[in-house]
């Protein structure tokens, strides 16, 4: 006869959602607390002869400025996660984010358009964009990955044919997104893009927890057949997502033209690996289902740290390739098998729910 | 002197009043940070020299690199004001972004140069010196030579990675002068990326395609070794001097760097426009010790090539490996000095003025 | 029969996180036996299986084959040493043809290079044994699941072995089939080869068994000789109470006309028209491959139908998918738990509450919600594990497919399409769900019910209709209703066509 | 009881023989035919004015410079496919190349070594690099696309740190892997690069279909949990099949090298991609268990062929990246359909759902 421990259930649950929710980060926020304990102490024993004032990597200017530095990859880094979790990929995201840039940027310059009629028309175009292309991937079984790697080259093309190959300066007729902040101190300054980012993730959050459609896209990227047979309209539900994410790389290329007043043609190239890199870091899986933003959002700030750090601490710039690569490996590795060493621990011996 | 004030409406010179130009100023304890655009040999050439000069007046260096993202490049900026250091320098392979970058070294009151392309100043921003250099002119000057050379050529260009400002500016400038000169357009094949690997397949379509042409604008020097390799090995016979008498295939291109002068002397390119990188970093450098010892400094200046470099005169490049240029420099081979270039840019300014007038009616044009 | 011992384990112990499946656990299997092991769902008859195979590694204990201490078990080791095993889930290539799988990881060579036609020869032997009519060069993931099972039986054969292990192999299989693998099975024993066999179907236990293993909550509780044991006590035994091994339904009074298909053709379906009314179970019987499934899937809309339309209470209704299908009350209980049952890396939590989401327009959940229907019917079926947060790949069988059933339970539909509903699951908690199942036939709904296993078949329909080659060829009322005449039907001695 | 039918079975092993080795690839070759039929009328309409003489693209000259062009490619996009029907992916290839060229080029340079242990250095340095990447990926849960993307970045390191930045120019001194060529007419050159190409294709080819490791791929990358409870070991497996990848990929930069006489710091940048994308153009599945080396050929001939094409069309470069992009979507998307067609003439049903 199987035991029944309604007490011990209450413990599980307690433990179970704490687990749920933050355990799946917790490794990967741990190597981020590593990686800045290493920095900070690397700072420490190297550069500032053993004074602890002074610290850069932690001084609030720095804090604020990696902050707003990720701003932009952490945006396009929600759309992605949403993407990833449902089992797709997107490696356009780049390209699209200057297209747009740039798009925006022209018509801002032409200046005969007011600007919300310029923000709407930026917007839609991304979001119409990923739809054409999330409407090839859910219509047919093609790949996201080559479906999208046709549209990043078609994206760029389109960026040299809107640009001519010329940088498209904007001046500060579009400052409120990127360059305004809240100045706590004179050197501690909250961006809009950095609040903007925090508030978007909060919503993303709240939005797969407590919504249908969020539980929806991890049951998509788990098992789509399934998912079929629960009633869920796959095909529309990927192309929505797509759609969404469109939104989310309308918002980062705002972002990014409004922060240095310029559309330009390059402004978006090899923006997707990072973004991948950083949802994966987060603990996000190329094969869906499982991830979630906040993890995104540690990983967009570890690798945009560890960048920092490796400029603050003046390590020569093609190490400086060596080390980033070799840290995101260590990463992934770490966040394992810390995640490994956790599941070992849990508790022996429940055999019953109910 | 009076100042004198650009067409963009900065004020370009300044004068460090009641400072005693005596007054020994400390620079060994100077930290300064070069943020390089982008990892290839024109820039690296960029950040040996600026390391090297740096160090002969006893300062230290830290050197970053944008990867030629503008983005990435801002990021820089305010990492290395984080950091401290004393004054920054940039070279960008754009100047998006570059308006932010200068606000945030003018919040933190850390000095800033650029070195390269004109940076986008805002009203009420300040850069505190800029060396700048002209594709564009570049370009102009290889195209007006085959214009005079070459009057009834038709030309074709590779140009370098797209919607970079040094790669789409030296393209406008050479078609500008065809243009000028009434010749046949320039056409625009796909871009080698600054790279022979990519420049290969691209010249191999364009023979195989039966496109007749007479001279190829490439690029860089890498993409004209790229341009000639194909050439040879075609067997396409390729014509160096105007008056050698052969039928042939003119390669020109800009660059003239050290391996450049070996492929004009070994019979393969024709003339290279000359941007020696090291040259501009060691004046970027002149600016700041000027600016830290407090003395007076011009603090924009343009450079253009003095001369087109081809097989006879190769012995005249400045060139682009670190200890060659050092010990050139060392034994006055070329002009180094600061005020040189200052008071030429000032003779020169009108004439500058003008051409870029010229540009920007010429792309209105086109 | 030679008391020869050739596999043995002692003091075994194995945990997973969470979850204490052994502590100290001996076991043996003598040359030349039919070994059966017997236990509810979870208990860890599988787990049991896989440290024999090298599947998973035991936490502490000794692995004797053949005499040999076998240390640091892998299936491939195991494999060396003549233990060959057939799991509960597939482990197919299903992108592979079938001889390719057969070969998988034991591919016949020459001088490194595969000789292809003699792994085809002995595919076309193995499935000619088997009484099959697959082909050796058919895809594996266009066969139907019992044809795959087949598939993973005939592995068995590709080489010598000391000791087969078979777990469930017949919980997609038609009586056909089970009786020729019974045969087989016998056949094998008979020539010096153990076997390990587990099942949920006792009169097979009954039927091919010389000896029967039963293990509860993580102990062996007894080894008997098949001549020592009834089913009472087997029962007893496995469960813990005592459960009747044969349900007999509560009968329900049978209403009006509920559900009407009409002439259903596609997907290898051939004009098949019937009516199910409320309060009425209505089961499908057919050979494996009849086309019953292929049926459910165009009455929920999965497939598109050729011809066919649907009327309930009375109204016409259009199926274009399942959506519709569910708003309409409709709930499809695949025979395919892994591929289209479940998401095997989320939990019980999310998997059993995602058709329900199908049924109205909220956009929003409450996880509170969530939770309590999960564990409502966690509970009244039994399933082991240690939390409903568990992913449910790492539940057992038998688990597995009530988190299948607790998924449609949840959406309180009025018909209900079962395919194959109580694949691999205990005695126990089979009458739980036949219970569940007479409580919604009470309340008025209407299930179709395909099912291969006949005693339940007989034991819950009111009526029976047997599918041949796509087409209903028989409709046997309750008296019927018995194992000769269904099957007389399903391999078409009736008609002919 | 059952049926057997032996005719019909010998009928099903003929019609299965041709659907796994030629069905698979008919598709692609369709689309590399069709394009290659619009590209040539393209150029008789557009650039020819109507006369069939000098069609430039079908010119033996051209066919073998684009043989010689996508050799490279191609010979990467053999250890891909590999990689890829196994299930994994490898994002480093093209800085690894560029690796083993720049190291390749700068100890010819210095030439204090002679040839055969500068190619034997090169190469067992590729095979190490990836035998690492190969014993991370394969001993841990790792996703292969994150790890070798690290790697990726540390490889780009390395470049950056023999170079300098700078190209290594090695002149003539490694001319015959990737220069010699058989001379069929003065125009139809056969390259070796072309040769060796075409055999390492074919060995890889028989060595697929007739040897155990070859056919183990498939398992593996069809189901490696299945794979593993087969008896196979998949982790040594994955190693090994990594580092034959290290292999091909040191050919590649042998050949890269040779034929520009240079080690350049850029050398291998973006080529992963233009690698995948030929692969999966070519029919492999990123999913893995999927795919063969014909198909990534015809994949790395048709996009060779388009770029090409493209510029023998004289395409504005700007459209050329529309183009390319296009193509490439439309490619797979063609591929599709048409397997599609031929799919449902040999069985009607489909059993997987959605
Ligand atoms: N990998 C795993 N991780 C965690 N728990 C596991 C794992 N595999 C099995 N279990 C648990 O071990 C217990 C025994 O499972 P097992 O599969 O052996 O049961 P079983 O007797 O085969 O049941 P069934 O009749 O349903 O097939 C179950 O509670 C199951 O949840
Ligand atoms: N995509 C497909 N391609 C080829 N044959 C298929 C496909 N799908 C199903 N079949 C075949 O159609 C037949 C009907 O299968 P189905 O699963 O419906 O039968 P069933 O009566 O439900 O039997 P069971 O479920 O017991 O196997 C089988 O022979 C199966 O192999
Ligand atoms: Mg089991
Ligand atoms: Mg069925």
């Amino acid at each position: 006869m199987i035991k029944k421990d309604l007490v011990n259930e209450k413990k599980w649950e307690n433990a179970l959602t704490k687990k749920l929710m933050h355990h799946e980060n917790s490794s990967i926020l741990f190597v981020l607390l590593l990686v800045i304990a290493l920095v900070v102490l690397a700072e420490f024993f190297l550069a500032r002869g053993m004074v602890f004032k002074d610290l850069a990597f932690l001084s609030s200017r720095n804090i604020s400025s990696v902050l707003q530095q990720v701003s932009i990859t952490g945006i396009l880094a929600i759309g992605m996660t949403l993407v990833m979790l449902m089992g797709g990929i997107d490696l356009s995201v780049g390209q699209l984010m200057g297209f747009i840039g740039v798009l925006m940027a022209s018509l801002i310059k032409a200046g005969n358009l007011p600007m919300w009629s310029i923000v709407l028309i930026g917007m839609s175009t991304a979001i119409v964009c990923e739809l054409l292309m999330g409407l090839i991937i859910s219509r047919t079984k093609l790949e996201s990955f080559i479906v999208s790697l046709g549209f990043m080259s078609i994206y760029q093309g389109f960026i040299y044919l809107i640009t001519n190959g010329r940088e498209i300066s904007i001046g500060d007729k579009f400052e409120f997104i990127g360059k305004t902040s809240i100045n706590i101190t004179s050197n501690f300054k909250i961006f809009s893009s950095v609040i903007l980012y925090v508030l978007l993730t909060v919503i993303v959050w709240l939005a797969i927890k407590y919504t249908k459609f969020g539980r929806r896209l991890y049951f998509v990227g788990g098992n789509e057949n399934s998912a079929f047979l629960a009633g869920i309209g796959v095909k529309n539900f990927k192309l929505w997502v797509y759609g969404l994410n469109g939104f989310f790389v309308s918002i980062a290329s705002m972002i990014m033209i409004s922060r240095l007043s310029t559309g330009g043609p390059n402004m978006g190239q090899g923006k997707e690996i990072d973004v991948i890199a950083s949802v994966v870091v987060g603990g996000t899986a190329m094969s869906g289902g499982k991830g979630n933003v906040w993890g995104a959002l540690i990983g967009v700030i570890l690798l945009g740290c560890i960048s920092n750090a490796l400029n603050i601490l003046g390590v020569n710039p093609y190490y400086q390739y060596v080390m980033k690569g070799g840290l995101i490996v260590l990463s992934v590795f770490i966040g394992y098998y810390s995640g490994l060493r956790k599941k070992s621990k849990t508790r022996l011996n429940q055999r019953s729910i109910a | 002197p009076a100042p004198v004030t650009t067409s963009d409406g900065t004020d370009t010179t300044v004068l460090t009043p009641g400072t005693n130009a005596d007054t020994a100023v400390d620079l060994k304890n100077k930290k300064l940070a070069f943020i390089n655009a982008g990892p290839d040999d024109y820039y690296a050439a960029f950040g040996n020299a600026f390391t090297a000069v740096a160090k002969s007046y006893g300062m230290n260096v830290a050197e970053l690199n944008s990867a030629y993202s503008a983005e990435k490049e801002l990021a820089n900026v305010q990492d290395m004001i984080s950091a401290g250091v004393d004054a920054i320098a940039v070279i960008s392979a754009n100047t998006a972004g570059s308006s932010a970058a200068i606000a945030a070294a003018n919040s933190a009151g850390v000095p800033i140069f650029y070195v390269g392309g004109k940076p986008e100043l805002q009203a009420g921003s300040e850069i505190q010196g800029h060396v700048t250099d002209s594709f564009v002119m570049m370009g102009y000057m290889a195209g007006q030579w085959v214009s005079e050379k070459y009057p009834q050529a038709k030309c074709v260009t590779i140009p370098g990675q797209l919607g970079q400002r040094m790669a789409e500016g030296e393209v406008v400038g050479f078609a500008m002068a065809l243009d000028e000169a009434g010749m046949t357009p320039l056409k625009v094949l796909a871009s080698g990326e600054w790279q022979k690997e990519k420049t290969v397949p691209i010249m191999e379509a364009l023979i195989d395609s039966g496109e007749k042409f007479d001279v190829v604008f490439a690029a860089n020097d890498e993409t004209a070794f790229g341009v000639i390799q194909v050439l040879k090995e075609r067997d396409i016979p390729i014509k160096q001097y105007p008056d050698d008498g052969k039928d042939g295939i003119v390669v020109v291109s800009n660059n003239g760097k050290d391996s450049g002068w070996d492929a004009m002397k070994d019979g393969g390119l024709a003339i290279s426009v000359p941007n020696p990188p090291s040259l501009s970093a060691d004046l970027c450098v002149q600016q700041i010790v000027k600016y830290f010892s407090k003395e007076p400094y011009k603090k924009q200046i343009q450079i253009t090539p003095s001369i087109i470099l081809d097989a006879k005169n190769t012995d005249k490049g400045i060139s682009w490996v670190l200890d060659t240029y050092m010990k050139q420099r060392a034994n006055n081979v070329f002009e180094w000095n600061l005020s040189y270039y200052e008071e030429s840019y000032d003779k020169n300014m009108v004439k500058y003025e003008k051409f870029d007038k010229a540009v920007d009616d010429y792309m209105a044009k086109h | 029969m030679q008391s020869e011992t050739i596999l043995e384990m002692d003091g075994i112990s194995k945990s997973f996180p969470g979850v204490k499946v052994f502590d100290n656990l001996c076991f043996d299997v003598r040359k030349g036996e039919v070994h059966c092991i017997c236990g509810e769902n979870g208990a860890g008859k599988s787990t049991l299986i896989k440290i024999l195979s090298g599947a998973h590694m035991p936490d502490s204990g000794t692995i004797r084959i053949d005499g040999r201490v076998v240390e640091n078990n892998t299936p491939h080791l195991a494999m060396g040493l003549g233990v060959q095993t057939i799991y509960q889930e597939h482990n197919l290539f299903p992108l592979l043809s079938v001889y390719e799988n057969l070969f998988a990881g034991n591919e016949y060579t020459k001088g490194g290079l595969l000789r292809k036609s003699e792994m085809v020869q002995k595919t076309s032997e193995i499935l000619a044994f088997l009484n099959s009519d697959i082909s050796p060069f058919d895809i594996v993931g266009q066969l139907g699941s019992g044809e795959q099972k087949t598939v993973e039986v005939a592995r068995a054969f590709i080489k010598e072995s000391k000791v087969i292990i078979l777990d469930e192999p017949t919980a997609s299989f038609s009586q056909a089939e089970i009786k020729n693998l019974l045969h087989i099975v016998k056949k094998l024993s008979s020539e010096g080869i153990s076997i390990i066999y587990i099942s949920h179907h006792l009169e097979e236990v009954f039927e091919i068994a010389d000896r029967v293993t039963v293990i509860r909550d993580g102990m062996k509780i007894n080894t008997y000789n098949i001549k020592d044991l009834d089913e009472c006590t087997l029962i007893n035994d496995m469960v813990g109470r005592d459960v009747c091994s044969f349900f007999n339904r509560e009968k329900v009074d049978i209403g009006g006309i509920k559900f009407e298909a009409t002439d259903f053709s596609g997907n290898g379906v051939s004009n098949v028209s019937f009516v199910v009314r409320e309060g009425e179970l209505v089961g499908f019987s057919g050979m494996v491959g009849a086309g019953r499934s292929e049926l459910a899937e165009l009455l929920f809309g999965v497939k598109k139908a050729d011809t066919g339309s649907i009327k309930i209470d009375g109204k016409d209704v259009r199926i274009d998918s399942p959506i519709d299908a569910i708003l309409n009350g409709m709930c499809f209980i695949t025979e395919d738990r892994q591929s289209t049952g479940l998401s095997l890396q989320h939990s019980i939590l999310s998997n059993s509450n995602i058709a329900m989401y199908s049924k109205d327009n909220k956009r929003f959940v409450k996880p509170s919600d969530d939770l309590r229907v999960a564990q409502k019917y966690c509970k009244s079926m039994n399933v082991v594990s240690p939390t409903v947060h568990q992913k449910v790949s790492l539940l057992s069988g038998g688990n597995q497919q009530k988190v299948v059933l607790a998924k449609w339970f949840a959406t309180n539909g009025s018909i209900y399409i079962f395919d194959e509903p109580t694949r691999g699951i205990d005695i126990g908690a089979k009458e739980e769900i036949y219970k569940i199942m007479t409580q919604l036939l009470k309340e008025g709904k209407s299930i179709i019910m395909i099912s291969s296993d006949m005693p339940e078949l007989i034991a819950m329909s009111d009526r029976v209709l047997v599918m041949r080659k796509g087409r209903l060829v028989a409709d046997i009322p309750k008296d019927e209703m018995t194992e000769e005449n269904i099957l007389k039907f399903s391999i078409g001695g009736g008609s002919d066509d």
